[in-house]
């Protein structure tokens, strides 16, 4: 299992393009979103939605008007696009991190090796299937 | 004098705690990781501490990103169990020891650790799955008062891995010099290698994690010399948390006995690992 | 690089930002308090910096006692002014700079300091009454923007004053490793000699302020190898803030020149102190 | 202007006592509270109260029923009978902040000039005076 998908075009700009933007000595790692300070700016207003989806009450209130709640948290025109058309990759570069938008999923039914399938471009069968087979490994 | 009798490093998958709680630790998949943490478990269980630390991280639920201390030391009396989005895991809340937590605090803080000091706190399953890998039917309680020691993991920067051996080595210290004779088990927990986001989610380094099974026991101070940027690479993004194994450890003697270790591929995305050491000098394992 | 090229040591009484707000500076019980800031803030004026950063305490405004960080950064754009229980201040909202912010917080964490970051964060008088010092007529906006660095002195154990000094240190580094030309004032709030409650409630201690005054400008050093006990002992329970002066005064070079200094007892139950160092070397005062 | 009152029968026990029961160098001085983690656990819930007087609606709630707005915070018996009889130096022996203990006082329009003759004995007029005189002294 190589990393070969990483040459397919990858939205990363995001999180990626950021992280050296200060320059100090923060990793550029390939396929690998570092959730930095300036994510965690960025992500603030998403992530808090994203860490209130832990409560029954606000789960229900988000179902019945995903638009309006985003509005009431405050997030970006951008970041409610990403939710709304559940864009797992948008919600990364935009400053979600990864612990929080799995609120999200887990809300969807949707299991970290589903999302596993969407960052890798595999699917979730593949992705399921290597990791079953012992995990993926760099180039 | 207190005195640190074990230190046990696991990870603390959810998806662990969720295999017990749903009983399907029999389950083809996780057959083999229950298995492997049996020899633990059983010797555990005649060792039982006074007082257990439990090193690791908050994966939002006890704590949000509007501050993120980088440690964190829990004080209070009792620690509810999170509620992570779908009912709190059946466990027991815990509870806590406030003197030892207080002397703790002490120490460290004289000692130049910058804590934030906690007094309501909920602990989610960074916290919890490592008290079940220890304690796998621990009924109304817990075996004994537990302390939680909180480390960012998730957002950088992290504190160095140097500095959290050396966040060990003086909690070591400040349990050595407390005036009370209680014996003390300390939990390094996360890892080992796993990411979870980006292209490169599904990333496992079994080189890696072996060579830092190893290396954890023999020489840690030579782990405690990896940059940020060497453990990401090496061990994926959240793989960073092995960093906590190196809190646990620099609380031990130099020298430890290894009781048992395994390794497990996959627990969810992540590599699975638990390595028990005997930190009672002389002591045969 | 950026550079600091002043500090300013101020007390933080609420009393003093009430008594502008309230327009009672030329009370006859305050006027010698604001005659004596004049020289200084005529200097300031004529001395804006890019960005400036106050290290304050918070009183049970911005953060409760459920966490109790040692040291605390922020990173936001923008701090709201606190409602301390009767309406916010009449002052500004504080604008920050969060490029600077997130550079401090990685030189700083890399240097060991186990900061907690702060994405949101309320500031008290601890905060702004400073800023008024500095400034007493915003208008619309504080001068530039400012980072608050929240250090715990409510609490015992406190920092030690060697690990402020340290931080400060740290600090004039981390300031100077920034890759824009910017200039940076650092005000250290807090003290002089005080105690609010118990038998001794209302000591002053006019000798140890003006050895205090003297030595942070020639010998800080000194002044950080007291114990907390001497501390409170001689400057009295809340006279322990002093140790933020020394997180300024270690952001500056070891020769600083001294524009201007006075003390006025008592603001409110407090010795309040003033001291403003230039830190351009060479420079004229 | 001498601290000769500490010979009077001060109450700080609470505080005083607990310092020193895990001795790991505390400072013991007398008449001279010491704010530590002892202190702020006996006293959590009640300083949290005190912190909620920030909100004007609370402090209506709180004069409306004292007693019940102790139990909504679960306040020990002997704390509620401390603020309820507003005896500051007994809010401070059970682990009262006096940064919080004060919002009490300013809602009762008390200054902390006012407290400072109760801690001390002195009344808040010779308090006043001492304190316009330069300040009380050791010894
Ligand atoms: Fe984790
Ligand atoms: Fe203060």
């Amino acid at each position: 299992m190589t990393l070969s998908s990483l040459s397919a075009p990858v939205r990363e700009r995001g999180t990626t393009s950021m992280s050296t933007e200060s320059g100090a000595g923060r990793p550029d790692l390939p396929g690998t979103p570092i959730f930095d300070g300036d994510s965690s700016r960025r992500g603030l207003r998403m992530n808090k939605l994203f860490m209130s989806l832990r409560d029954a009450g606000n789960r229900e209130r988000f179902l019945a008007d995903e638009a309006a709640y985003c509005r009431e948290f405050g997030v970006s025109a951008e970041q409610e696009k990403a939710v709304l058309d559940r864009d797992w990759q948008a919600m990364i570069d935009l400053g979600g991190s990864i612990f929080y938008v799995y609120k999200l999923a887990m809300m969807d039914g949707r299991s970290m090796q589903y999302l596993g399938g969407v960052f890798t471009g595999m699917g979730e069968d593949d992705f399921l299937a290597a990791m079953r087979a012992g995990g993926r490994r760099d180039g | 004098m207190a005195e640190v009798i074990w230190g046990l490093a696991t990870s603390h998958v959810p998806s662990i705690g969720a295999a017990m709680d749903r009983g399907k630790t029999d389950d083809p998949n996780w057959k083999a990781l229950f298995d492997g943490y049996a020899p633990a478990r059983a010797w555990l269980a005649e060792h039982q501490p006074d007082v257990a630390i439990v090193v690791y991280n908050d994966h939002a639920n006890g704590i949000d990103l509007d501050f993120v201390p980088t440690f964190g030391l829990g004080t209070a009396e009792r620690y509810e169990v999170a509620d992570e989005g779908f009912g709190r895991r059946p466990v027991p809340d815990v509870i806590g020891h406030p003197e030892l937590s207080l002397h703790l605090v002490e120490s460290l803080i004289d000692e130049e650790f910058d804590l934030t000091v906690f007094q309501e706190l909920a602990v989610d399953h960074g916290f919890t799955v490592p008290l079940s890998v220890w304690t796998p039917d621990p009924g109304d309680a817990w075996p004994c008062p537990v302390i939680p020691l909180l480390v960012n993991v998730i957002q950088y920067p992290q504190p160095t891995a140097a500095r959290c051996y050396a966040l060990g080595q003086a909690l070591g210290r400040a349990i050595r010099s407390y005036p009370e004779d209680i014996t003390v088990g300390v939990l390094g927990t996360g890892g080992m290698s796993h990411q979870l986001a980006g292209a490169r989610a599904g990333f496992i380094n079994p080189d890696f994690d072996h060579m830092w099974m190893e290396t954890i026991e023999t020489d840690p101070g030579q782990l405690a010399a990896m940059s940020r940027e060497e453990l990401i690479r090496k061990a994926g993004s959240e793989g960073i948390e092995l960093i906590m194994w190196l809190v646990m450890r620099g609380a031990m003697d130099d020298r430890v006995t290894k009781v048992h270790s395994d390794y497990f591929v996959p627990a969810s995305n992540t590599a699975a690992g638990i390595a028990l050491f005997d930190n009672r000098n002389g002591q045969p394992a």
